[in-house]
């Protein structure tokens, strides 16, 4: 698909180093003019960094970025959208009390004179766009108050009304159903036949064989390899992305190490779950000394899930069993006295105290236990510390570094750690290596292992396809809300379970 | 155990210090010290409730006004004979709790804002203190006197006012409960990430209004100094501004109103600035309608200066 | 916000309702030329106000910038003789930069809004104190200002005789300071409703992020949102000064307390990103109605304190019962993010 | 004394009922040309018969002084069945004091007692109160425009006479210190030009070394003084300019073993003051009978409200002064415990 001339946007020995994690390492990356290019990779392998540098959003440490062969400012995300470079992000990036015609327009809303903003246009341009695409979406109505699917259009359309000549984007189907992901391929190869370039991010390998022309496969902040889609082949994608030495590394400990199913106790029996418009009538049994992986998309609902099961949200029908016991945690409280244990997905924001030095993060959920009568017993605090610093093997080994300051991998180790003091019976990791780099990845499935061995019952949600093999037992797949299989990880075939967490057994 | 904040603080205080005793030797005389001492106790007493607030992520703007409603309750209940100075502090300090669980129910349960909530504190708390006296003044009659009580809270020990021994016990005691009990941890870990509190298995609810009550609890006892100091309480301008006075302190101590941060030392420090300053002020003769542009500068210096601080550390 | 312009409309409805029939002579011209004459200014303030905290802030300091500015006007009319029509320029230019100069140690020194402008508060509450021309020049003390240009925005129109209606009914006459008022209101409403300046405000306070991202400049924003809170204290200002044809260091003392509460009344969310300009001016006219009215009725002004603030209250929990609600009926979808 | 007190109150009386009739009559008879003036609404003459009278007391803030005014206003109005009278609070602001003045415009009052803030500030209200008929009374501080009356204490000549006194117990010699209020308020100036003028005139030897604002608070004034002094420790006298801070002074000098050292002078003559100095701590303050003050006021604001006395009519504002005293240890015997507020 390549055409004469210099290509459309081209970064130039890119690098983003925060603190002593290298999240992005001298990358080149190119996309021409009427090209969609894949770009894959494990979590933490520096995609984001990659399409946040190429937004402006994030200042990289060096290198450059050429659009059209004219180099752009860096840092800025107004020079870019001027230039043309437009971004739908994963995470939601809209004003929720602004209507979604003006969260469409958002800093660009066309104006006639005197900075006057032109409703009619902006009106008119958006019904269009609408009709253009297919999509439904009430205009006046503000933001915050629609379904998060009709967000995610909003945001989609927001990239398109940008008439961009380089749309970026950062898992578009993530929130969509299967229909909506063909529609969105539609406009995709619309875009492409107007010469937009557009980079697509994503982990659904059958979307990226439906309607990419090249890929580029990142791994540890790296670009590994470069191919035109029509000459590469799953497996060796699959390949790529992961790395040789933790291919071989998982496989080898998924066969020594996996066991089968229903060994132990049922330690959590869910019946016929459900919270009416986010899940339903979900059921599972977790054993003790298991691991149990929840896969799907994003929005699929596995968060929503297990937050249930721990009490910080709650359930409205259904049946929830811990121990044989009926339970229903109505909070954190009441799940951390089940035995619960939760590591969530946002660890910057729900798990950790990033201001905090490590003691008194791994200390955070067993205060009650470092106390000599109503007194904090610091000393007691800092031993244990210590300890777990040993056992998790955090990096650097000092209890009073802050926790902001630690590399990804090493905060989930301490968020993990924390966990591990209270010794959970049930043990629930949401996402648990994202951002993480490959060797703290190996630590933590070590150290969640080693907890298995004990007893502990683990259940894990992840997207990362790699991690579900390599560390689960048993696998179950969430597709929209509902737990459309479980499968022994002994015997899964990773295409099945692809295809099942894109909505069709087609 | 002296954290580099609150020791750049402490030489700040002590260059001021020096810079205004050489400049007037008569600033390190006992007399002045002495009465210095005294009002840092009396002000010490709510920053320090101020602290706790601040450092749940909340703003107490009612402190003032619960100042003065007490105050005058206080007066009022010892002048009037109805109770003995001792069951009357009892009252006061527990319908200082009451207010501050009010306000704790009505932001951490509710789930209103903190400056709302207590911006309505300050009307209404006034407005009852004026309500209860109909705008007279109320005092004590002239040569009425409680001498056991007097002595108490108005007296000196070795030229130690007791103000500032109460300060200091009171301090002692909140920094242990700050920075030595597992509620202190609690209550750090809500101000700076109350998601992350509450998956940690934190009552971030119970915490919230705890630290309210306290607040106001604290504030509850230095009413009582305060109005044991002035003898005399009119209740429309008792006790006015004492807020932005607390929440200086507080931030000046290196109190964030983001929450989470803060140490009982630093507040301590902080209001000692604030209070040599505007000895500092008095006592060099600079006109006195300067005054409120010298505080309003240091304090945005000392800001200032503590976020360029942070930053480098940071960096 | 619409229902809740709706609610509060209402409620004003209500208030004026219930004092027409309990107090005697609220339903007089006279009254509604009080309220007119009495809390325009107060109605630009709390509009004004509304602006930095759309963005999430909150400016302390409006009453000591009223302050400043009257100082200022009474310096340069009284002491350097200084023609009105260049006064009213500068004023409104030394409002605006003070409200600037918060904006910049918001945004550039990274303060938070409440302790940059406490500060500014107790600052530009000082610098009244020092260039007070009643400390410098003691016979200005007794000396009104008499500059047409000033004094003439204290100015009335019988607009019941304009109409021909003053044989029908007695029609208030309607003060310049309201007709400002009313332009105040219609300017900053079309900037905000109308203007891609007014949609940066709204998405910098509802996701400052999403707002950087979409090229939005949100430092400029933010500070151009002091400035306006700061320009709009200096017409109070003027407005203020017309009416007592003189300055006092303590002018406006504490009004930034009273614009807060008219515009979180008003149904601005100190939580950014949510509030227009009726609600806050209407907030104002409400909290003054409740004044004059519980003052005809003779109830004493420390029950009008208590009043006040429980109105506050319960505006602001009916608003937090309106939000519950609306997420409890839109829980299902707007979960957080995976 | 006592004799000559109640001589005084007599002949005040008669004065001001003569005066205001005297007035009235004028106005009635040279400024009525009909015609040319108006008459707006509220007219409180032609009100037909049982009516009631509105009056009101619009004060600075919630203080000693006022609340004696009131006391006083009210002893005189009580007993008339067709006078209703009530306290209103400035609350210190300016903007709040012209809006109560207006809404009593609209209530129809017929008299307003003011003690303003500001003379000039209040003025324009105060001309739009006579244009609606409404006769204004102020309490001891003046307006620049034209009104029904002012009874005042004086406060230029009484601190004069306060610095005069001052003087004369240091000897004529010596450092002195103000205890002021924050600017904003026209009293805080009267009586600190006639201090620092009386001093020129009177003692020029004694040399003003501090002047700090303690917010007319006790309290306030104690801390104050405590830094005053530690930078100046011979000081020789201390100006209150109210008697709180005078108060917070003594309690000062009390503490410190400075009591007869230090001349401490208040300004107005509130109970506590009076009882200090005869107790021997306080050495004195200017001294008006202020529930008189209050009597003399509501007299006058009888013979506005119900004599048929037009507010627009007067030429000039007719001006009752209070006699004051400087009362000192000598002389606060013979203030009768009736006159003490």
């Amino acid at each position: 698909m390549t055409t004469g001339g210099p290509p459309l946007l081209r970064g130039t020995g890119l690098a983003k180093i925060y603190g002593n994690l290298v999240a992005l390492d001298d990358t080149d990356f190119s996309v021409d003019p009427g090209e969609v290019r894949a770009l894959i990779g494990s979590n933490g392998a520096g995609k984001s960094t990659l399409i946040k540098i190429l937004t402006g959003a994030v200042m990289p440490t060096r290198g450059s970025v050429e659009i059209s062969g004219e180099i752009a400012p860096l840092g800025d995300p107004s020079e870019m959208i001027r230039r043309g470079v437009a971004c739908i992000y994963q995470h939601s990036n809209l004003a929720p009390a602004m209507s979604a015609l003006d969260n469409i327009y958002l800093g660009r809303q066309p104006t006639r004179r005197f900075g006057f903003v032109d409703t009619r246009r902006q009106r008119l341009k958006a019904e269009e766009l609408l009709a253009h695409h297919g999509i439904d979406i009430d205009l006046d109505a503000r933001v915050g108050t629609l379904p998060t699917v009709k967000q995610k259009e909003v945001e989609i359309l927001k990239a398109l009304a940008l008439d961009a000549r380089v749309i970026l984007m950062d898992e578009p189907t993530g929130w969509l159903a299967g229909a909506d992901v063909v529609r969105l391929h539609d406009t995709i190869r619309m875009l492409k036949a107007r010469g937009v370039g557009i980079v697509y991010i994503s982990h659904v390998l059958d979307e990226i064989f439906a309607v990419c022309d090249t890929v580029t496969i990142m791994r540890d902040g790296r670009v590994v390899a470069e191919s035109a889609v029509a000459e590469i082949d799953r497996p060796r994608l699959v390949h790529l992305m992961v790395g040789e030495k933790l291919a071989r590394e998982s496989a080898d400990a998924a066969l020594h190490q996996r066991r089968p199913r229903g060994t132990g106790a049922v330690r959590l029996s869910a019946r016929g779950l459900g919270k009416s418009g986010v899940f339903a009538d979900v059921s599972f049994d977790l054993h003790a000394g298991e691991i149990f992986c929840l896969t799907g998309l994003i929005g699929s609902r596995r968060t929503e899930l297990v937050r249930t099961l721990f009490g910080s949200d709650r359930f409205d029908s259904g049946m929830l069993e811990i121990d044989g016991r009926r339970v229903a945690p109505r909070t954190p409280l009441d799940g951390m006295s089940l035995g619960i244990g939760f590591v969530p997905e946002d660890r910057h924001r729900e798990g950790l105290m990033l201001d905090m030095n490590v003691t008194e993060n791994l200390a955070m959920a067993t205060l009650g236990r470092h106390c000599r009568g109503p007194f904090l017993s610091r000393s007691g605090m800092v031993r244990a510390g210590r300890k777990a610093i040993e056992d998790l093997s955090v990096q650097p080994r000092d209890g009073s570094k802050v926790v902001r300051l630690l590399s990804g991998g090493n905060q989930q180790k301490v968020l993990v750690g924390k966990w591990l003091s209270r010794s959970p019976r049930i043990l629930i990791l949401d996402e648990p290596t994202v951002g993480v780099d490959v060797g703290a990845k190996a630590e933590i499935y070590a150290i969640l292992r080693r907890e298995r061995e004990q007893g502990a019952a683990i259940l894990i949600v992840s997207s990362d396809l790699e991690e579900v093999m390599t560390v689960a037992d048993r696998i179950g797949v969430m597709v929209s809300g509902r737990l459309a299989a479980v499968h022994d990880a002994g015997t899964a075939a990773m295409a099945d379970i692809v295809r099942e967490i894109g909505g069709g057994s087609a | 155990m002296i954290s580099r904040k609150d020791l750049s603080l402490l030489i700040l205080i002590i260059v001021v210090g020096t810079v205004v005793a050489i400049i007037n030797p008569r600033f390190l005389s006992p007399i002045n010290l002495s009465n210095t001492a005294n009002l840092i106790g009396l002000f010490g007493i709510f920053a320090v409730a101020q602290a706790f607030v601040i450092i749940s992520g909340g703003i107490e703007l009612s402190v003032g006004s619960i100042i003065a409603l007490l105050g005058v309750l206080f007066i009022d209940l010892v002048a009037a004979g109805s109770l003995s100075p001792g069951l009357a502090f009892l009252v006061v300090l527990g319908l200082g709790c009451l207010i501050g669980l009010l306000h704790g129910f009505l932001v951490a349960r509710v789930g209103l804002q903190p400056f709302v909530v207590t911006l309505c504190g300050l009307l209404i708390y006034r407005g009852i203190a004026r309500y209860y006296t109909e705008d007279a003044t109320a005092g004590f009659p002239f040569g009425a006197s409680f001498p056991t009580l007097e002595w108490l809270v108005a007296g000196r020990l070795y030229g130690i006012p007791h103000s500032l021994i109460a300060f200091l016990l009171i301090t002692a005691v909140m920094g242990v409960v700050l920075h030595r009990s597992v509620y202190g941890r609690h209550l750090f870990a809500v101000g700076k990430s109350e998601e992350a509190a509450r998956y940690s298995g934190i009552n971030t609810t119970r915490v919230v209004i705890t630290a309210y009550v306290i607040c106001c609890a604290l504030t509850a006892v230095a009413a009582v100094f305060i109005a044991m100091y002035t003898r005399s309480i009119s209740p429309s301008s008792h006790g006015n501004f004492y807020e932005l006075y607390a929440i200086a302190a507080a931030v000046l101590g290196g109190c964030s109103l983001r929450g989470g941060e803060g140490s009982i030392l630093g507040v301590v420090l902080g209001t000692v600035l604030l209070q040599v300053l505007q000895n500092l002020v008095n006592l060099l003769g600079i006109p006195s309608s300067l005054n409120f542009a010298v505080m309003g500068s240091v304090i945005l210096i000392g800001v200032l200066a503590d976020q360029q601080f942070s930053k480098r550390k940071a960096g | 916000m619409r229902s809740a312009s709706a609610a509060l409309a209402l409620f004003f409805a209500a208030t004026i309702l219930l004092f027409s029939l309990s107090a005697p002579r609220f339903a007089s011209a006279s009254t509604v030329e009080n309220l007119m004459s009495g809390f325009s200014f107060v109605a630009i303030l709390a509009m004004g106000q509304a602006f930095p905290i759309l963005v999430r802030g909150i400016d302390l300091s409006i009453g000591a910038i009223v302050g400043l500015v009257g100082m200022i006007v009474f310096d340069l009319s009284l002491i350097l003789h200084v023609p009105g029509y260049l006064i009213l320029p500068l004023a409104l230019f030394a409002g605006a930069l003070a409200g600037a100069l918060n904006g910049v140690l918001v945004v550039h020194l990274r303060l938070q809004p409440f302790i940059a402008t406490l500060a500014t508060l107790a600052a530009y509450r000082g610098l009244t104190y020092a260039i007070s021309g009643r400390q410098l020049v003691p016979g200005l003390t007794t000396t009104p200002i008499r500059d047409p240009w000033l004094t003439g925005i204290e100015t009335y129109f019988d607009v019941g005789r304009w109409l021909g209606l003053s044989r029908l009914v007695n029609m208030p006459w309607v003060p310049l300071s309201f007709v400002i008022m009313l332009a105040v209101f219609a300017v900053l409403q079309v900037l905000l409703t109308s203007t891609r300046f007014g949609r940066d405000i709204y998405a910098t306070g509802g996701n400052h992020e999403a707002a950087r991202l979409a090229g939005i400049r949100v430092n400029g924003v933010i500070i151009t949102a002091y400035a306006l809170a700061g320009l709009c204290a200096a017409i109070a200002a003027l407005i203020m000064v017309a009416r007592f044809t003189t300055a006092t260091e303590a002018l406006g003392a504490g009004m930034e307390l009273t614009a807060i509460a008219a515009a979180v009344i008003g149904g601005v969310s100190l939580a950014g990103g949510v509030g227009a300009m009726f609600g806050p001016a209407l907030g104002a006219f409400l909290l003054g109605a409740i004044l004059i009215g519980l003052t005809l009725q003779g109830v004493p002004q420390f029950v009008q304190q208590i009043i006040t603030g429980a109105i506050l209250l319960a505006a602001v929990g009916y608003d937090r019962l309106l939000s519950v609600r609306r997420q409890r009926r839109l829980s299902a979808p707007s979960t957080a993010a995976t | 004394m006592q004799e000559e007190k109640t001589n005084d109150r007599r002949n005040f009386l008669k004065t001001i009922a003569l005066g205001s009739a005297a007035v009235a009559g004028a106005g009635a008879g040279m400024f009525s040309a009909p015609g040319d003036r108006p008459i707006a609404v509220g007219m409180p003459r032609a009100r037909a018969e049982g009516t009631r009278y509105k009056t009101a007391f619009i004060q600075w803030q919630p203080h000693t002084v006022p609340a004696a005014w009131s006391k006083g206003i009210e002893e005189v109005l009580g007993p008339q069945q067709i006078v209703d009278y009530e306290l209103l609070d400035g609350q210190n602001k300016v903007e709040v004091q012209v809006s109560l003045v207006e809404t009593l415009i609209s209530q129809g009052a017929s008299v307003i007692f003011l003690q303003p803030i500001d003379s000039v500030a209040l003025a324009p209200s105060i001309a739009k109160a006579k244009r609606a008929g409404i006769s204004v009374i102020t309490l001891n501080i003046d307006a620049t425009e034209p009104h029904a009356s002012h009874v005042e204490m004086n406060h230029y000549y009484g601190a004069m006479d306060i610095a005069k006194a001052m003087g004369d117990a240091m000897g004529g010699k010596g450092k002195v210190a103000i205890l002021n209020a924050p600017p904003g308020i026209i009293i805080r100036d009267q009586r600190t030009n006639g201090f620092v003028d009386g001093l020129k005139k009177h003692h020029p030897d004694i040399q003003v070394v501090a002047d700090q604002v303690a917010d007319w608070d006790r309290k306030k004034a104690q801390d104050v003084l405590n830094t005053i002094l530690a930078a100046n420790p011979d000081l020789g006298g201390v100006y209150g300019v109210n008697d709180s801070m005078a108060l917070g002074a003594v309690d000062v000098a009390k503490e410190k073993g400075l009591l007869g050292k230090i001349a401490i002078f208040g300004n107005d003559g509130e109970t506590a003051a009076l009882e200090s100095i005869e107790a021997g701590e306080l050495t004195g303050t200017q001294y008006t009978d202020v529930y008189q003050q209050g009597r003399l006021a509501a007299a006058a604001a009888t013979v506005l409200a119900t004599g048929g006395v037009e507010a627009g009519a007067f030429a000039q504002q007719s001006r009752l002064l209070m006699p004051y005293v400087i009362a000192t240890k000598a002389n606060v015997g013979s203030i009768q415990p009736s006159q003490r507020w």
